[in-house]
């Protein structure tokens, strides 16, 4: 679509193209850097950034509650978080502002930008943005609660528990689908039963959308209108952006026995971030040599983001007994 | 001072509470117009409307799972499961997620939310509502368990639990929901939530119990001490973390230690406090560590001689406190 | 609806009047027992009797498997549970084949019948029903998996994750909900997000039926439909049946605070069974004098269940540890 | 005989009993064509079928509540839980349903299935794939729980698990997957469910573990062994039930016991064990008896040193040994 359609000024536009490269470029040197033995673990967002920074974009970064997934990258670099951050995160450093390097990368979490703290077990996470729309709606604010998961996870109890406790009560979630058809090795027929995932809306009395997740536009005005909906009342959205999983489940899987290859090589030559590309060339957004210039800027913070995070300490072991329960002040 | 059920006492302080810290509320099943079906939220959604007391959709996860969004974004939920036994569903909110929040993000967020819920047997509730849930829930670093036996440590308790910053599982027997009546103050207090608390003094041998079968082995200290037996009494009170010292100094007074509670006996509470007195009250100790609890059977069953079966009856307490005092 | 129309022989209609009659007389007895402090407690079918015996009417007893909840007195006799068995349990005798003893009344259990063991969380029993169904279909068995549950069970996790299942392997599970528009004290809206039950069937692929609930002719045929659909490999069906609670959620329960007791008196005034009990005088499928003589014959069987039942020993205390493990023969 | 890693005993044994006994069956997450995210089940599909070989959707609770549905139907599931961390949401349908279908039918139904799971960490799986969840499962009677700590035992221990009529979980350590291969016979063989086995024998002092930690033992014990100190090593391997009289065998024969485990220390099985020796082998002890464990912090966290922190070193263990040698 075009992004004029989306009322998205042509700055906006730069600005999410940069951002899909900037989480495309922190992810590829994480898996260069787990290959070649420095961090222990990946898992990534190739192919799914168009859908996040669309998403993301429609946010109001630190008044929303968002409650990212472990894909999500793309999401909370739109929000603020940066690419130190990222880095921390990935070498388990004590300035990781998600956690301390206690959790594995991409569980994201920071309160300065009400990003709330994930774990790692699918679906819990949806009924926590249930709560948050819950606090906002009764204390009347005009925020909403974001909170993105797989296709896979749809199928998990807390999913449907937590949306039917949000469509009761009309409360303002935004429910992200990043539908890539993949749980790890288990393609969607053999996962969910019903065509769509947004389809399951029905069953919360929400509004379900179903969005191409290769147009950023498509997903920020889908979850924008969503957003204003929430906002008047009308309850929750349940947004599928269809996206593509570019690469294995995570560092420690290889998707040769399960994954047609071929196809595969297909995805990948339709990769929303080239698309993306072109298209802001082709609307003459940016010429050339900025083009260039912007996407070696992203190389340098990469550079930078690693070359910090790797110098930085750890955490000291002493403080491993720390923070189980509320500390005396 | 008030005389109090014990369920009265809970009552007292939800409302309390609530009046004082507009950020508390309620959710759970039939909590609202109901009353909860012990009655233990009764008035409360007309004293203060239906977004401070929410009857919750039938899923038990989602209720502890959205507790802990709210707790996140400011609020203090007080979520009840309707019977202890129906708590399962929600585990991994419990344990992988409200316990480890402050954890995992380094302090950044919390979890302080309470969840309310009777446990225990003895009225005819069968297989799925008398279960003894505590060595579930016990030993999850981040979460606090926590069991008053009385109407005045049942306020206490409560409330000290919602204006803690941790979570807190929050177990009441409901068998002594009417049992037993006793002063409370009408002022709100707090009592700490992890400390156990002497019920008795005595020289002869040590009982560690909480919960109902605190009663069998006060009734069995009363009546042993007209035989000249003098029993020291301790109500472990927080299940988890224990109070290690209050353990060790009661197991060290006497020598003689029985411990006694309604869970099964294998993998129940008990097995932690004798390991932590065998450990560190070892010189003290003038006789092996006897233990009473629950048969190892998945729970009390319904026909009543079954159900009475499942208990060790207060003569057998007494027989084994007897012993140990003469050992 | 005609029972014609649905292929019921006149005298299956009298049988199915006179398994509801007995259900509900077998049910205030009950009832009648607790008030007087002879059992501890009472869970009921009442205004559910035409739903359940309806359905069951549809299935092969012994031969499909069924999992029943706690309301499904009609059921469970339908398939061939005695008078006899029913108040062991609610007396909690040795011999009540659901338990002996150990469990509350109408947690329904019996081998010979293929209905499985109940618990009382709702709702776990329909993943076990899958696990049936499952069965049935790799060892091309002609047989389907009957569920039910009510209208509040249907937003536990065990739902969703359990029909999902049954959705992507086309099991053939029939999921029945007995809407009676009331988890103990909570309505509907405040409970269910969707407006109806059957809609959730969309997020399994399944069909979804609705269902009057107070005619057993028409919940038979919607059974039998989806029975046989099940058995051409056309997947399960989830049907949801209106019906009405006419008494209070249990023994324990007072339903004074939260229900408007002029609807309720309403809805007793609608009550399936009188309605049935019409259908078949003015059908002259009966005519009144052996009408009365079936009812004083099943009044007859209930005292003969309660006299046999109180009678009855209570299982021996030393059984009390038996059946934890598999004994050795 | 073959040489085998625990996992490819593991394997052997779902092959082999597959096999012989067509109603066995593997369901789990990414089990069929991927063989597992570890590969326990690899090539499984291939051989036997999808029907036999079931890549079931993302929900453990279905996962555990259809095999119990497909047991109740004459079949012989086991489960495959991805990581342990992830049980929680099954945990109704294993301690309320599973444990309990024999016992509330009055063993008209029964719910033998298998419910194998990675555990454990050390592996840099951080809070969420490192977990030690036995303490919250046993303890539940109806269930079995089992954890092999060695390929030889792996193997026999799952058939005998499949080929039980009750319930087992059964808790692979995944750091041991491959750390050791041995000997394991070719032909299907069983090891009982409920028995520890002594592992090394000695007389100074005796060390009862499980796991992985066994292996910090044995290599302490034969490091002592050289200064002189002989020690006794007692596997558990049934965590529940527990083998009393193994147990206390093992701590009579010395009167001087550690306990050691990965899981967190307080709550821990350990705790249990030490129960029953200050019980019923109190008159043997010479000593306190010691316990070593994980941290009582939610779990191994990510970053190396905090990993390393959260379990006892074996330098620890060995100091502790020695000093309850000489005492
Ligand atoms: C409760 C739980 N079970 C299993 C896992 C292991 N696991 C991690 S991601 C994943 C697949 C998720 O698939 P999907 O929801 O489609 O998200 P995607 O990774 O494809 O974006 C699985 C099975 C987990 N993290 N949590
Ligand atoms: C998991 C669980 N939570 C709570 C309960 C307590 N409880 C028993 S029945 C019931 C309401 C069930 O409502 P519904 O599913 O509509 O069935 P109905 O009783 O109306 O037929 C509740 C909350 C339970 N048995 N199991
Ligand atoms: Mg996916
Ligand atoms: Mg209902």
């Amino acid at each position: 679509m075009d992004h004029r359609k989306a009322s998205l000024r042509d700055e906006e536009v730069i600005q999410i193209y940069r951002t899909m490269y900037l989480a495309r470029k922190l992810d590829e040197r994480q898996w260069m850097l787990n290959r070649t033995g420095k961090i222990p673990f990946v898992i990534s967002c190739q192919g799914h950034e168009a859908a996040q920074v669309g998403a993301a974009w429609a946010l109001q970064a630190g008044s929303d509650a968002v409650l990212p997934y472990y894909r999500d990258l793309g999401v909370v670099l739109t929000l603020g978080v940066s690419p130190r951050d990222i880095m921390l995160a990935a070498f388990a450093k004590a300035e990781d502002p998600s956690s301390g390097g206690r959790q594995m990368p991409n569980h994201f979490s920071d309160p300065t930008l009400n990003i709330f703290t994930q774990s790692s077990p699918t679906g819990s996470q949806i009924p926590h943005a249930v709560g948050f729309a819950w606090a906002f709606k009764v204390r009347g604010e005009q925020k909403v609660a974001f909170v993105s998961f797989g296709d896979g996870t749809s199928n998990q109890g807390d999913f449907h528990e937590g949306l039917n406790f949000a469509g009761v009560h009309r409360l303002p979630v935004l429910a992200f689908v990043e539908n890539n058809t993949y749980a790890i090795s288990v393609p969607y027929h053999k996962q969910v039963a019903s065509k769509t995932i947004a389809e399951r809306a029905q069953s919360y009395g929400m509004e379900g959308v179903l969005v191409d997740g290769s147009d950023p536009f498509l997903v920020y005005e889908a979850v924008k209108n969503a957003r204003e909906r929430a906002l008047e009342g009308l309850g929750g959205t349940l947004i599928e952006a269809r996206v593509s999983r570019l690469v294995p489940h995570s560092s420690d899987d290889d998707d040769r026995t399960y994954r047609d290859q071929k196809e595969l090589e297909e995805e990948k030559a339709r990769d929303a971030l080239g698309k993306m590309r072109t298209y802001i060339l082709d609307k003459s957004l940016i010429d050339d040599a900025a083009l260039e210039q912007l996407e070696k800027d992203v190389m340098d913070i990469v550079n930078d983001a690693t070359a910090y995070a790797e110098r930085a300490p750890y955490a000291d072991p002493s403080t491993v007994k720390r923070y189980v329960y509320a500390e005396a002040e | 001072m008030t005389v109090r059920s014990y369920i009265e006492a809970i009552t007292d302080a939800l409302r309390q509470e609530m009046a004082r810290d507009e950020r508390v509320f309620i959710l759970g099943e039939d909590v609202g117009k109901r009353g909860g079906v012990f009655r233990a939220t009764m008035g409360l959604m007309e004293e203060f409307g239906e977004t401070r007391v929410v009857d919750a959709p039938l899923a038990e996860s989602a209720i502890v799972g959205v507790a802990i969004g709210a707790a996140g974004a400011g609020l203090r939920p007080v979520a009840e499961i309707q019977f202890a036994d129906y708590i399962f569903t929600a585990t991994n909110q419990i344990m992988n997620e409200a316990a480890k929040i402050r954890y995992r993000s380094n302090n950044d967020w919390s979890a302080p939310l309470v969840i309310r819920t009777p446990y225990g047997g003895g009225i005819h509730g069968a297989l799925y509502h008398s279960q003894s849930i505590e060595k579930i829930f016990t030993g999850v670093p981040g979460l606090r368990v926590v069991t008053p036996s009385d109407p005045y440590t049942a306020k206490g308790l409560l409330i000290a639990a919602i204006r803690s910053d941790d979570p807190v599982l929050f177990l009441e027997h409901k068998r002594l929901y009417r049992l037993l009546k006793a002063e409370v103050p009408d002022e709100p207090y707090t009592l700490p939530l992890d400390r156990a608390r002497v019920k008795r003094e005595g020289d002869d041998l040590t009982v560690i119990s909480y919960g109902y079968t605190l009663y069998q082995v006060l009734e069995a200290a009363e009546h042993l001490a007209g035989e000249g037996i003098s029993t020291h009494v301790l109500d472990l009170i927080s299940l988890y973390p224990l109070d290690r010292e209050a353990i060790i100094r009661a197991a060290a007074r006497t020598g003689k230690v029985l411990i006694v509670h309604e869970d099964n006996l294998e993998g129940g509470v008990g097995g932690e406090v004798a390991a932590i007195i065998a450990e560190d009250a070892f010189f003290d100790l003038d006789a092996p560590i006897r233990r009473l609890g629950g048969l190892d059977i998945p729970a009390m069953p319904y026909a009543p001689p079954l159900e009475k079966a499942f208990l060790p009856q207060t003569e057998e307490i007494m027989e084994a406190m007897r012993a140990l005092a003469h050992f």
